[in-house]
This record gives structure tokens, C-alpha cells and sequence, in this order.
């Protein structure tokens, strides 16, 4: 097991994986910049240390102040959470050729999956179920034109280094492509540097359904069920469960089976995860592969009994994994909001002084934070300030769960998501399992009517 | 690394000027009112008299939105600018510059084991010139002075590690050899 | 029966003694109408008289280490001895008396709705008179004066349920019927 | 279902049931008293009012002004909680003959289990193991002496309406024995007014093993795992687990078919716990059955996935437990901390204001509590501030977690238990699970020496 690992992050995640250190007896290294000096995750590391200003792109995406950081604390891996260098190849690459453990996959599945087009192409050369649409990338809108005649309207224009729905256009008749296809490779270009596009099939009413996966390094690959994050606005998900209320146990088994053929197709390590979309007749496609942990990891934890963050390190610490697939049962049901700081109706940022904080409790509440009372929320970074998850026996007691902890959750001085996550709850579709991608605008359009 | 980015408290100095005729309010004046309402326990303080106000509020009181008003600003300011720690408030009040760390690594005072040092505590500098290095990642990185002056305390030892933004000398700015 | 305990404003008006022409306030009066403010119980507390304005609120704040030496005993005496009302402190500061309920129950200004009401607002009562039955599990019990007085307030409506300590006349005690 | 519910408690346990009518759809009725006005449990419930001075005995013991406060607020059921009016017949009995559903068991249920010596003869009855002893109340000295030379010395005197170690004496030899009688009558007449007295073998090293039960309105009883609570001083509990490090699947079946047997001797009904003495041969034996919820039913609660408190209010409704015997499992491993507002070393109550209050979270982690920053710790109330509850995949993992949330657990102000309950975490017999009832006793003498 290491000796010592620095944490790369901020916020909850940061505090997660502090946590797993803890328990698995590890000391922890908590880096930070200047705005964070007391914040919670430095509080709870055992030795902490300051790599830059405020701005991201200073601090917590300095690979040699981080890097500077771990050697004089002598760490001997790092966990870099999501955001942030969580899923960036060169820096997995750089600790490799250092000689300090990258905790998550190799940098070679990391680029791999991070050009969308080339995992997708993989995908098809090992017979595994991509959405319909280009193989590769295209070269012009007449070769999109091309491939969505054949496999018909409407399609989806997507970046290959995409991510956020930046460099996305849905084109539901041929005269739109032209322009939606220009419009795509110009925010392509201003936000990714590289104007690679292709084509896909776009579905209506499709849910987002992705699947938890975990390889050690000698290649056992396991699945943990799915996680259901249709929830989302803009795709940015706001809410997720798993089960699925979608997904029954064979197409869990199918959907497993899958996510574990397509982590190995690339000989993945780590904790990992497959999304697919899955259509109104529960066809389901492979999307793209996460190479970190997730923001939404916490539900999957819950029914599986499995601490996915100690996982990892027991993982990159060469350990096997104790479990076969059929050791995995999935217990009960779990559910995840996240809360923002963003005004509710209109998802503006709403940073400043938490005046108060009151998290919930009692049985099966989990709440996983970096504020308290007191706390600032900076306008630098990610607008995340809490996670509840709930856990019980059925969906019908997680529901309930989680709106007595939402009312029970009290957050003073800024804005949070928290009112409209007590309106989704009582939405009587979602209470009844009946939603997709596109629940939240419906939501909303009927909410402003 | 264990170390705590220390509260910076800077240290007012209690002799206050004669106010000036011109000014807001007499500091003695406002000075009995904090003292008065510093002892009276009461969250909030509020006089008016002949077109002044004055009003107190006791900090860190919890009630959503009025947090901001309250803070101290320098306390504040002083955290923005990160984990200044004693000798940098030092620099504030008595007209010090502090050469901070701008990037994370081992602070060396010499080139190498075997050369001299690049200052001592009483050196004169002039803008430009190397005062350490720090390295990271095998790279040494000079660390030069700002200004002109005098290196009045070194603050970190030699072959210590240090963070972004540590302090690493105060330099008396100006300060020349006397002819 | 949803019910929060208010919190009781009471306005004072004090003379303010001449300060001083220098100053904004005499930290000696200031002084004063702090501990006049303690003592008073109240929340929140306003003078204002000849262009000076003074305002005081109670600390409601909870900061680490602080608050032992803010909490003001006399709030917690006053909650300490129930859910004391507007109508309580009103009390407090113009010598009337609240009767308060010593049971949870139903609010009767009569023994039965066909006969008189016990009192009206306005009327003398003498001591141990019966004023309203407050009925609790069956049980009619009746709630008696314990001055001579005069009811100047009757707080709740009748059938009405109160819980403990709820405040249910305001009387005036001493008053008299003129000869 | 119930309409309203009056919830007759403060504290911790007042917010559990209130947080389970919540999930159950359910009104709630919180009752305080003039010190509780601003108590957590006051806000969260829909309705309130005040039901006396401070004092408990004028308030939240006052069974008049409790039921009148059902009665006007239309409540059709009362949750009593623990302490208090907790094992109340009387009130139980009141309840039942206002046509208020008290939530709990019969009178009847709880009269004869709160007679310590006619429990134990009925036990006897049924033939079910209890501590050799006297049959029944001894009269005098004389009788007590006969029944220890018959079962041998050490014996221990316990007082019929014994509780909370008051009117007990252990006599290691016949001429103790006189003067321990004596003073165990005082005692037993001075706190319970009842100076019935019984006689029992001691056992050195003891284990304190309970049963949790649930038995619904038709007579259905199952057992759900059994709690180790040794980790006791002078009786008040500190630490629980469950399962015990002592009892294995075997031991466990047969603790639960007993426990199940005691419970049916006397048509329980409700939830209730039987706790049983278990010696170094594993021999148990019945001691008494607590006729409540208790303080550490959440463990039970985090390894079976039941929530024991919306069961105690869906069986006082009319339902019928959902579970058989053999659907009830037991997964991983959870632990309790009880932190109380003490003096770690002389447990003195430590009465005051908190200034501030930091809780764990995290995967695993449950807090049960009524406190927040700013909340005021009463001397008129139990010292019981916050339960830590973890749960993991088997003892290591729940000790790891918990020595993890005690870390992270901040409470400002006033004194509490949690430097003690660290201490207790870092020693090597109680890691290795090698405790009895006498465990603290040494650990303070080694601590101290």
C-alpha cells in the first residue's frame, strides 16, 4: 500500500478521497491555492500546502507545482478526482514517467477514450453496439450529408474532443446540416483546438445510463450496476439513481456484460464508466468512457456495499479485486442530488458566504460536503457545494427519503438548487420513474407556463 | 509539508493621529464607541448624531445576507492574497516588500553546495539580481529582487521546502550602502 | 396548533443626558442605555432624541469561542419562563400582568355556551375570581385572577386551544372601579 | 395509516421519529418544553406547541398536559420514544382508553417486563435459560443467603424495579452479604420507592448481547441480529456493534429463537429488545426486555436495511410485517458511538452553548442528532448529544470508519465524550474485539495508572 498520497482536487472530492486515505491508513496531502487556504479538505488532510492563486489553471491544473508538491511531501501516488487533471493523459503520463502513482487508468486508456471518434471506431472493430452514424470522423458536410441519409434524420453533429455539449448540433432535415455542421466545427475549434466532428443517430426521449466498472491490474473487470442520470439540464446532471427504473436484471446483466467487454477492448485498469444510451425500446448504444471516478460514484457505493475511492488505491497499489461478478449484489435503491450554488430558476452562479448550513441526518442519508457554516463558495470553481444521497430498501423509500432531506437541508447567505430539487420530487413522472434527457426542459416549460 | 497558513493579524498602531479637520470621525471618538460596544455583548450598534452615522455590527453574525457588510476588510484582503503569514503583515506596517515563493518547491540560498550564498541578512540588492532558487522538478528557477535594497531577514532555511506564495525575504526597498 | 415564540420589541424612550460638544455620543450614556437594554430583555432597542439616533440589537449570533461572553442571561430568563408574546412585554413595561395558561387546553370564556361570559375587557376583577375554564381531557379547570384589577386585554378567542404558558389576559392590576 | 402524530420526546430521538412520519407521509407533533422552544425537534415537526416548564417532570413526563396536546392538536397516535413516558404503563394504559394508538406495546407488554422478578418467572416458566438465582422476590437476608449458597458466590442483589445499575450489589462472600442486602433496599426504596429484591449468580467478564424483535398485531415475531453492548460504564452504554465479535451464525439463530420465545410468552407486541447476559462459555442468559425503541437501535437498522421506527408505526397501525424469518439479513457491520455532553474522565455533565458543531459524512457515516452550531445544551436533559452511526463491509471497515468520523467530528463549547471514545478506538483488545461489561473499568484504571 503507498506510504503517502496527494490529493489533487478541491471540494467534496477532495474530502472523499481524504476519507478513504483515513481508512485505509494512508496519509493524505492536501494541495490548495490561495482562495482555499482554510478550506475543509485542507483541514482534514494530514499535511496540506498551498501550489498557486485562485485561478484553476494556476493551482489546480499546475502539473509542476503539483507534481514539485508531491516530491518535497514525498508522495508516492496521486488522486486527481474528476475535473480538474482528472482526465488528462499527460498528466497520468508525466507520474508514470516519474515513478509516482497515478491513481486511476493508464494514460493510454485515458487518451484512448478521450478522442470520442477513435473509441467509438474501437468499439465497432469489437462488435459492440455504438449509436448508428459515421465511422470516425468526417471531413465535410457533404460526407455528413452522406452518413445521415443513410442512417436518416434526425442526427446529432458532435465534437470528437467534446465534452459538455460544447460542439453539438441537432440537424433535423438535410437543409440545416450545412450550417449546423460549420457551427459545430467553429465551437469545436474555440473550445477544444480541434475541429474533428462526427455524426451520430439522435434519439428522442432517450435516458442517459451508464455503468459503474472496476479493473484491477491484472485485467478482472467487474460491473456494479447501472446508474440512471437522465436528470440533467444542458448535460449537466442534477440528479441520478440507480437501479434504473428503466432497467430490469437481464438488461442489467446485458448492460454489465458490455461495459466490461468495452473496458477490456482497451485493457482498462481502474475505476471507470461506460455511458450508453438507451432508447424507447430499450435498445441501448455505447456513448463514450469516463476514465475517472464520478461525481455520482456515492449511489453506486451505497447499493453495493463497495467503497469505489479505496477501491482505486487498493487497485493502483496492485492489489486484486476480492470480488467475482457474482459476488456483486445490488441492495436496495439510491439516490443523489446534487446541490449547486446557482440560482434555481436560471442556473446563474451564486457564490458568497454561506451564513448557514444544516445538513441533513438520520437513517440512510449520506451527505458528502466541503462547506459548513461559515463557508466561502468561490466564483473559481465548480459550483457543487454538496451531495445528498439517500439510500433505502425501494425506490418508493428513497423517494421518500430524500424529500424529508431535502426539507431537512438548510443552506443560508447563497442561492442553491435545493427548491427546485424539492419540486422534482414532487413531480408526479419522475416520482413515477417516467422520465428521460429531456424531463428537465419539459419540467421547466411547464413550471414558467 | 505540515504547516497552517497562519491568520495574519497585523497590529494597528494605537497611537492615532489628531484628526484632521476634515476628517469622517475622530478615531478616539470611534475607538470608545468600539470599545463600549465591544463589551456591551449587542450584535449591532447604531448612532446618529448631526448628519454622522455610526453603526457597528458585530462580526460573523449569522443572518443570511449581511455577512458581507460585516467582514473586516483587511482580514479579508489579507486572506486573498494567501497564506501571509507574520512577517508579511510586518512588511505592510513598516514599509517592507516580502519576496514570496512563486512556485513550489526546495529553497536553496547558494547555486550549489559548494558556492557562496546569494545574499545575507543586511545584504544591499539591486532589481534583477538572484536572491535563491527554488527547485522543482529538477529545474533550479532563480528567484530575483524586485527593487533595489536591503535584505533585511531571510525567512526560510536552507534546503527547506516551500509553497506557492510562502515568504522567502523581506527587502527594505531603497535602501542603499551609506558612501 | 403552529405557534413560534416572537421575539418581543419594545420601544423605550430614555432622556438622553448633554454630550459632550466633541463627541458623537458619551460613551457614559452609551453605557447606560446598554445596560438599561440588557435588563429590558428586549431585542432590539431605538432612542432617538434631538438629531441622535442610537440603536442596539441583541447579539442572535453563534461564533466559535464568542458566544458564551455575548449571550445575554436576561433572553434566557425570558425564554426560560415560556413563549413570552408581544403582549407579555408589553406587560413587563407598563406594569400590567399576563395571565398565562398552566395547562394545555380549550380556551372557555364561559362555564357553558349558554351561560355569561366569567369577564369582559374592562372589567374589575377581584382576586381568585374566575376568569375562562381551560378544558383539558375532560376536565373543566378554571383559571383565577390573583390580583384586584381590571382586564384590559382578553388575548385568545374562545374554543380556542393554548398550550402551556400562553398568554390569556392582560390585567391592570390595582385599578379600581371609580366610586 | 395515522393521520397525525404526537411525538411525546425531545432530542435525537424526537427528530428520528419525526424524520420517519415524514417518510412515511405522516403528520407530526412536536411537544416541548419552555427551555426546548427553539429545539431542533420543534422545527421540524409540522406542528408544535408548549407543554410545560423545564423541568421533565412538569413537561415531557406530564401525562395531563401531553394528552391534551393530542387532543386539541387531533393527533391518533402518540410516539413516546425512549425515556420519559417511554415504558410508562400508565400512560400507555391512558392512551389506550382514550382511543390515542400509543405506538409501542400493550401496557400490559410493558407492566410485566418492567417487574424485573416476575419476568424472570415467567422466563422460568417457559423454560426458557435465565441467571440461576431466587424464584422471585427474597424477603430477607436470611432468604438471600440460602439462594447463594445454593448457586454459589459471587452472587449479585438487583432491585425488581431496578435500572441504570441503582439498587444493585455484587457480594463476593456470605459475610457481605447482610450489609449489601441492606443497602441495596435503600437504595431501591430511595430511587424506585419499591424495595423488591431478587438474587442472582454474578459472572465476571460478561458480555451484554441483545436481541432486537418486531412482533406485528397478529402475533407475527421475528429477530433481527443481536447488539454487543459491553462497552458500558456503571450500566450507561458508550459504544454498540453489531453482530457481536462473540456470536456467531449459530449462536445468533439461537439467541434469536429464544429472543423471539421470551417475546411471545407474553404476546408482545411492537418492537422490543431482549437482553441477555452471555458468559465466557457462551452460555447466555435472559436478563431482562426493554419494552422501547433504544438509543442504539440504528446499528440494527444499517446491517438489515429495516428502519425499526416507521415498522414500530406501520405494525401500531394494523400492518403486517412484510418479512419472515428467513428474509431478514444481516450485511456488514455497523457500530454506535453515543457522544455525550460529559467530562470524558469523570463523565460530570457538561451543560452550555455549542459554538460550533461539525458532523461527519461520507460513504458510511450516519448522524443522528438535535444539534446544530448555536444549540444549547440543557442541564435539565440527558447528556446524549449525537449517535455516530457507521456501517461497513465487515468490523475492519466499520472501526476504520469510525475511528475516521470521530476525527472529523467537531463539537465546540462544551466538553463531550469523543476524546474518550478516540482513546477507546486505538486499543488493541477492543480492535481485536476482546471485551467484556468490565472493559472500561480496566481501561480507566490502565489510563489513569
Amino acid at each position: 500500500m503507498f506510504k503517502k498520497i496527494l490529493v489533487a482536487n478541491r471540494g467534496e472530492i477532495a474530502v472523499r478521497i481524504i476519507r478513504a486515505c483515513k481508512e485505509l491508513g494512508v496519509r493524505s496531502v492536501a494541495v490548495h491555492s490561495d482562495a482555499d487556504a482554510d478550506a475543509h479538505h485542507v483541514r482534514l488532510a494530514d499535511e496540506h500546502l498551498c501550489i498557486g492563486p485562485a485561478e484553476p489553471a494556476l493551482s489546480y491544473r499546475n502539473i509542476p507545482n503539483i507534481l514539485s508538491a508531491a516530491e518535497i511531501t514525498a508522495c508516492d501516488a496521486i488522486h486527481p478526482g474528476y475535473g480538474f487533471l482528472g482526465e488528462n493523459a499527460h498528466f497520468a503520463e508525466v507520474c508514470e514517467s516519474i515513478g509516482i502513482k497515478f491513481i486511476g487508468p493508464t494514460s493510454e486508456n485515458i487518451a484512448t477514450m478521450g478522442d470520442k471518434s477513435n473509441a467509438r471506431e474501437l468499439m465497432i472493430r469489437h462488435g459492440l453496439p455504438v449509436l448508428p452514424g459515421s465511422e470516425g470522423e468526417i471531413a465535410s458536410e457533404h460526407e455528413a450529408a452522406a452518413v445521415a441519409a443513410k442512417i436518416g434524420y434526425p442526427v446529432i453533429i458532435k465534437a470528437s474532443a467534446g465534452g459538455g455539449g460544447r460542439g453539438m448540433r441537432v440537424v433535423n432535415k438535410e437543409e440545416d446540416l450545412a450550417h449546423a455542421f460549420q457551427a459545430a466545427k467553429a465551437e469545436a475549434a474555440s473550445a477544444f483546438g480541434d475541429t474533428g466532428l462526427y455524426v451520430e443517430r439522435f434519439f428522442l426521449e432517450p435516458r442517459h445510463i451508464e455503468v459503474q466498472i472496476l479493473a484491477d491490474e491484472r485485467g478482472r473487470t467487474i460491473s456494479l450496476g447501472e446508474r440512471d442520470c437522465s436528470i440533467q439540464r444542458r448535460y449537466q446532471k442534477l440528479i441520478e439513481e440507480t437501479p434504473s427504473p428503466a432497467v430490469d436484471d437481464r438488461l442489467r446483466r446485458e448492460l454489465g456484460r458490455v461495459a466490461v467487454e468495452v473496458a477490456q477492448a482497451v485493457h482498462y485498469r481502474n475505476a471507470g464508466t461506460v455511458e450508453f444510451l438507451l432508447d424507447k425500446d430499450r435498445r441501448f448504444y455505447f456513448m463514450e468512457m469516463n476514465t475517472r471516478i464520478q461525481v455520482e460514484h456515492p449511489i453506486t457505493e451505497e447499493v453495493t456495499g463497495i467503497d469505489l475511492v479505496k477501491e482505486q488505491i487498493k487497485i493502483a497499489a496492485g492489489m486484486s479485486l476480492p470480488w467475482k461478478q457474482q459476488d456483486v449484489k445490488i441492495n436496495g435503491h439510491s439516490i443523489e442530488c446534487r446541490i449547486n450554488a446557482e440560482c434555481p430558476e436560471k442556473f446563474t452562479p451564486s457564490p458568497g458566504r454561506i451564513t448557514r448550513f444544516h445538513p441533513p441526518g438520520g437513517p440512510g442519508v449520506r451527505v458528502d460536503t466541503a462547506i459548513e457554516t461559515g463557508s466561502e463558495v468561490s466564483c473559481h470553481y465548480d459550483s457543487l457545494i454538496a451531495k445528498l444521497i439517500v439510500h433505502g430498501v425501494n425506490r418508493e423509500e428513497s423517494l421518500a427519503r430524500m424529500r424529508r432531506a431535502l426539507d431537512e437541508c438548510v443552506v443560508e447567505g447563497i442561492k442553491t438548487t435545493l427548491p427546485l430539487h424539492r419540486r422534482i420530487f414532487d413531480d408526479p413522472d419522475f416520482q413515477k420513474g417516467r422520465f428521460s434527457t429531456s424531463f428537465l426542459e419539459r419540467f421547466f416549460a411547464a413550471y414558467s407556463a | 509539508m505540515k504547516r497552517r497558513a497562519a491568520r495574519a493579524i497585523s497590529k494597528i498602531a494605537k497611537s492615532a493621529p489628531k484628526p484632521r479637520p476634515d476628517a469622517l470621525i475622530d478615531p478616539k471618538v470611534l475607538q470608545e464607541l468600539v470599545d463600549v460596544f465591544h463589551s456591551a455583548g449587542v450584535a449591532d450598534l447604531e448612532v446618529e448624531r448631526g448628519g454622522l452615522r455610526v453603526r457597528l455590527r458585530r462580526q460573523e453574525a449569522v443572518v443570511a445576507g449581511q455577512s458581507r457588510e460585516i467582514t473586516v476588510p483587511v482580514s479579508e484582503a489579507l486572506r486573498q492574497s494567501g497564506p501571509v503569514e507574520t512577517p508579511a503583515s510586518l512588511a505592510e506596517t513598516e514599509g517592507l516588500i516580502t519576496v514570496t515563493s512563486p512556485i513550489v518547491g526546495v529553497f536553496y540560498r547558494s547555486a550549489s553546495p559548494e558556492t557562496e550564498v546569494y545574499v545575507e541578512e543586511g545584504s544591499y540588492v539591486r532589481k534583477g539580481q538572484v536572491l535563491c532558487i527554488v527547485e522543482a522538478m529538477k529545474l533550479m528557477n532563480e528567484i530575483e529582487s524586485e527593487v533595489d535594497g536591503r535584505v533585511v531577514k531571510i525567512l526560510v532555511e536552507n534546503t527547506k521546502p516551500v509553497e506557492y506564495g510562502e515568504a522567502l525575504f523581506l527587502i527594505e526597498p531603497g535602501a542603499r550602502p551609506e558612501a
